[in-house]
């Protein structure tokens, strides 16, 4: 866990290693190319439904994603494609069900809002605000009772701090000193209300930890690196028993609350002030202060295109799902029998 | 007369009712300056100002909450529940305090509210945001529950709601906001409990609500076209209170009766009305009651599945004429 | 065999579950040092410990978000919400949670788990602490809802629900902890699914649940005994699954069909069992089916008011002889 | 709203004033013999259905109506006899309603959780956990919206700031800036369940007023004086437009939570220590301190002991309400047709 101290060619005191930081590149790029393919398949009318990208917002789905282990268990809102591409899932998995074909990654049932991959650790994509919460500390729960090391990470807004089962999770998190960790994206806005017009505190989050017994955590979640070591430090925290954290990142998101959004109501120029402090743009730099050589990066990048571009072929080829699959899977027998 | 669609004629309705009282409030997240998400409340921020047109936070027990302590206490707010599914979130004010503290309080405590909605499916959106859970609300005693199903029904209901003195849970149809329809100049005010047959017919009573009226009616024209079955159609739009005469008086008519419901099939609002006919006309019948209705399953959302598991003009069609036996 | 009352076979039933497996877990509001405040389950916390039996903080949808969590990753959780009525506080669970992830994960998420609850009225708690339920749970697909109405089923159908790797929503009845029935020795593990005839007859079939199969079985032999009316009692006893081949059987043979709900009439479980039975049995009929309800009205506390609201055996007696014209 | 100040026998500073103080002693043991009676009431099978004593609470009831002014609102929980007498219902409503009698404060339909007399401003007593935090809120919002200058107050216990609706009737009510009062009375336990064993912070409201940008307010709550300036100070507050406040009152019952519940999980010592704290006796020795004589406060006492008595002749002697108030005030046109 102790992270390696490396020196590097600029002579900066690395404590995140030169792999890990290219992993965190390589995963924030991903990230970035798979949603923005998403928003074109979208303007194609290939993308169904509704989606929510989290542009802008990658190094938080980075940072956490590369400071989990496997069998930890991330919890996601409606805005989950980040977290579920961070965590391992194909590319192709996650548009074919933005695209809801039968190659999607629930074959097209779930949607764009509900993403699940368990084999990866994403235990779901949450619709309805802040129902994960509690989720999250029952599968914490289940890690605390059976002697397991994991740790289950819930993901969600600022906005769904001001919601009821925030407030039951926290506190029943902190009284069970349950292995979870609560990451509040503050985003700055709920869908397009400003967060500050509807919260008591300035840092929705941040300002609520001590309500909960915690530790006061907001940190730029821009910055992958920053990210990372927060989440090592809460992931160790939780796996030594001491219970749970609540962390807000700052970040925004560069494009609207979801595809019907054209986010109207930003101030001006405040898009292009963040847009500056972008995470993508900010840890491009970061590898080259570390003296990362610039065809590695551009290398990374053209692989990432690659796959994306590969991911977009394999959706447009997908068949529909077969109807058959609208009654499977209701009950565990498989089937949706509530009769005989 | 004008042509508006059903959503503008939510915030035509809304501003009729804020003109004529000053007690009317409208709060929900993202109403007010966004003008809601559906944007069916577009302009009211700006003709009523702030006090009256409140964005909230994601708080859907505070919504509720307030809106009933203000009805409580002089208001007649308004309060909007972005997606009928979120019901779920703060049902304890819609089952267990709106429509008991008159009762309890014998007679004290008013509670004269409306809970506007979108309710349904259609746009993809999957098994949380897609659901039709008028029965929900249709199943707790106290309420009223209304779901129109064209422009001008939604001015008239709303006005109707609004002014109503009990709690009223008032279902828009997400799938219906972009549909078009007449609408006279002039104050519009409708009333609850009130069914409407919208296609008279002599062989069978078909009983539609919502995005479920327009297929019956669709699948009325084709059953007389091309079966020579006459069905009559029936626009429940109120679930509570129910129009029992309307539609008893229907199947004492047609001897056949049909229900087309978009809620999956358990506990429906059409067994309750399947249940008053056989119960009270059971002689005029002279056949089986047939239900139409979503599967007892989550919704799907991939576009083709979830057309397939609502049903179709296509499905109401071939039901009637089966059970007729044509 | 013992005599055993319906309270002290939940805790039996708990601790049969919790000896066979130790992924069986238990949570909810003063359950663990307090055995609850029914005392439904006395004895757990000293049996199997504080890390198996949980005392909760007064926040029903941790309550019911933890269980699912657990469930999901390899726990059995059995979660207590107090009382039914308290389902509104935590409904998005029932409704939008636990019913909808394995199907929007095609299959991925499991979630095998029960949440036991008091149900129903007579302890004159008003109408907060009093209602009858099980249609908020039936309406949604994705749930499984049983009701028991003894204590030998409390310990097998609880045992079904543990074993059972869907969600189950356990009612039990206040009004019945105090009852007492045989209980044989040894693992009792019965079916979901599966009804119970418990008085044959052929002259009409009356359906009942929980608190209504003892007024049902009283009713019947009064009808018996007094109007040699023989009439079959079905103990429905599982909601979802339905066991809707012994009730069409048993219309088959009785020709008429009387549904005893506690529940307030609007969209009750009667009323899809009339529906299922009006469509697929209308002409086995030879009269209208009967539903025998709670008025649709919240519950008042008074004693003798709420005794007149229930449905009672008099009700019933009543109801059945003069619709089969006795 | 400034209290006056007067010199006393002691010459004590006497913010409070003896008419007040008498009110206030006054109000404290008619609430005490009125549930007093109550008990014996439910020993003589009298009391149908459950009830929930404030034996021991007395002082903040009290502190809190003496505070109001006519037209100031409460909204109770089920452990609300207290708030509704104190705000000056009569003691036979109270107990008709406990006995279910036609002479009940609501004829016996709500039963003993939901007292409610609006001409008294007792706005209902509520019976589910928290749901009329949210409430007092809209109440509140429409007092704020009419530019009317009563005050809102909500009055829970220490385990409903757990639930999700405390957190976000506190929200809303700090964004909203409402002319709202949250009352917690902390008596150390939910039902049988120690708070501190299930919350994660030792003062359940008061450690999270600032998660509301509030003011930590915390007090004793068997003085009735200290409840009624604090309240004082909040409701001026209020009235001024200056928002909510969250008070935590550190009080102690002295029965079970409900009449079912002999309380046998305190520890050993517990409720005698409380008892020496009793609010009844600590103002009678007040009053003494301030130079009330003992024949004033006896004819206080002999005042109440009568208006009880009699209650509870005249509600032993009511009839049972009749039959046809079942299916009345459902809807507001008085009946309950939900069909034509
Ligand atoms: C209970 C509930 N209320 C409202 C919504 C509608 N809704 C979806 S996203 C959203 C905004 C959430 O804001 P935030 O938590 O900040 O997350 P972000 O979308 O900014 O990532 C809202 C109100 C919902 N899904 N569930
Ligand atoms: C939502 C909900 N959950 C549980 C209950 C059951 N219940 C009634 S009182 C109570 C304890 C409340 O404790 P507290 O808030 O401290 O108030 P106190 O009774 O001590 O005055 C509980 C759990 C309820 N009425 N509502
Ligand atoms: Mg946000
Ligand atoms: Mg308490």
């Amino acid at each position: 866990m102790k992270p390696s101290k490396q020196s590097t060619a600029a002579g900066l005191n690395d404590d995140i290693g030169e792999a890990k930081r290219l992993a965190l590149y390589r995963s924030q790029v991903r990230l970035r190319d798979a949603e923005q393919r998403a928003f074109d398949l979208f303007l194609q009318n290939l993308v169904k439904g509704t989606s929510h990208l989290s542009l802008g917002q990658e190094a938080i789905a980075a940072g956490f994603a590369e400071a989990m282990e496997k069998g930890d268990l991330s919890f996601c809102t409606y805005r989950g494609h980040a977290h579920t591409l961070a965590r391992g899932v194909s590319v192709e998995k996650v548009l074919g069900e933005l695209m809801q074909r039968d190659n999607g990654l629930m074959r097209g049932k779930g949607g764009s809002m509900h993403l699940t991959s368990e084999e990866h650790g994403v235990m779901g994509c949450y619709a309805i605000i802040g129902a994960h919460l509690p989720i999250a500390c029952g599968a914490a729960w289940r890690a605390q009772y059976k002697g397991h090391k994991d740790v289950s990470v819930a993901f969600f807004g600022d906005g769904t701090t001001n919601i009821g089962a925030f407030h039951e999770a926290l506190n029943f998190a902190a009284v069970w000193k349950l292995p979870v960790v609560f990451v509040c994206e503050n985003n700055l806005y709920m869908e397009y209300t400003p967060i500050g017009d509807v919260t008591a505190v300035p840092q929705p989050a941040a300002d609520r930890a001590s309500a909960y017994g915690l530790e006061r955590i907001l940190i730029d979640g821009n910055d992958a690196d920053i990210v990372y070591r927060t989440a090592q430090k809460a992931f160790a925290k939780a796996r030594a028993g001491e219970g749970p954290s609540l962390i807000e990142c700052l970040t925004y998101r560069h494009s609207g609350h979801s595809r019907a959004d054209p986010a109207k109501y930003r101030p001006e120029g405040e898009l292009e002030k963040w847009k500056e402090h972008d995470p993508v743009k900010l840890y491009r730099e970061r590898l080259k202060q570390f003296g990362v050589k610039e065809d590695v990066i551009a290398k990374i990048e053209s692989d990432i295109r690659r796959e994306v571009d590969e991911a977009t072929e394999a959706c447009k080829a997908a068949p529909l799902p077969p109807a058959e699959i609208l009654t499977t899977d209701v009950y565990a027998d498989g089937g949706w029998a509530w009769r005989n | 007369m004008a042509e508006l669609t059903y959503r503008d004629a939510v915030a035509r309705g809304i501003a009729q009712e804020m003109t004529r009282d000053p007690d009317v409030v409208f709060l929900g997240e993202d109403v007010a300056k966004a003008g809601g998400v559906f944007k069916a409340t577009v302009g009211l921020y700006e003709q009523f100002g702030p006090l009256r047109v409140r964005d909230t936070p994601i708080s859907e027990q505070a919504i509720l909450g307030a809106a009933m302590g203000a009805a409580m206490t002089g208001l007649k707010p308004i309060a909007e529940i972005m997606f009928s599914d979120f019901i779920a979130v703060c049902f304890d004010y819609i089952a267990n305090e709106f429509p008991k503290s008159r009762y309890m309080s014998n007679g004290q405590t008013k509670c004269p509210l409306v809970v506007r909605t979108g309710n349904g499916a259609g746009s993809r959106f999957g098994a949380q945001h897609s659901q039709s859970v008028e029965n929900w609300c249709m199943m707790i005693p106290g309420l009223k529950v209304v779901a129109p199903s064209s422009p001008v029904d939604v001015i008239g209901l709303l006005a109707a709601a609004v002014r109503d003195p009990d709690p009223v849970i008032f279902f828009e149809h997400k799938s219906l906001y972009a549909t078009k329809g007449e609408v006279p100049d002039g104050e519009i005010v409708d009333r609850l409990g009130t069914a409407k047959i919208l296609r008279p017919g002599k062989d069978a009573t078909i009983i539609a609500l919502a995005l479920m009226v327009p297929r019956a009616l669709e699948a009325a024209d084709i059953l007389h076209r091309e079966h020579g079955i006459d069905a009559e159609v029936v626009d429940v739009r109120s679930l509570v209170p129910l129009d029992t005469q309307t539609i008893l008086n229907s199947v004492g008519r047609t001897h056949r009766l049909f229900t087309v419901e978009e809620n999956p099939r358990l506990c429906g609002w059409g067994a309750e009305i399947v249940s008053i006919v056989a119960d009270e006309a059971f002689y005029d019948l002279d056949g089986p009651p047939v239900r139409i209705t979503t599967p007892h399953i989550p919704l799907p959302a991939n576009d083709f599945l979830e057309d397939m598991v609502l049903p179709t003009v296509n499905r109401i069609v071939e039901t009637v004429k089966r059970s007729l036996g044509s």
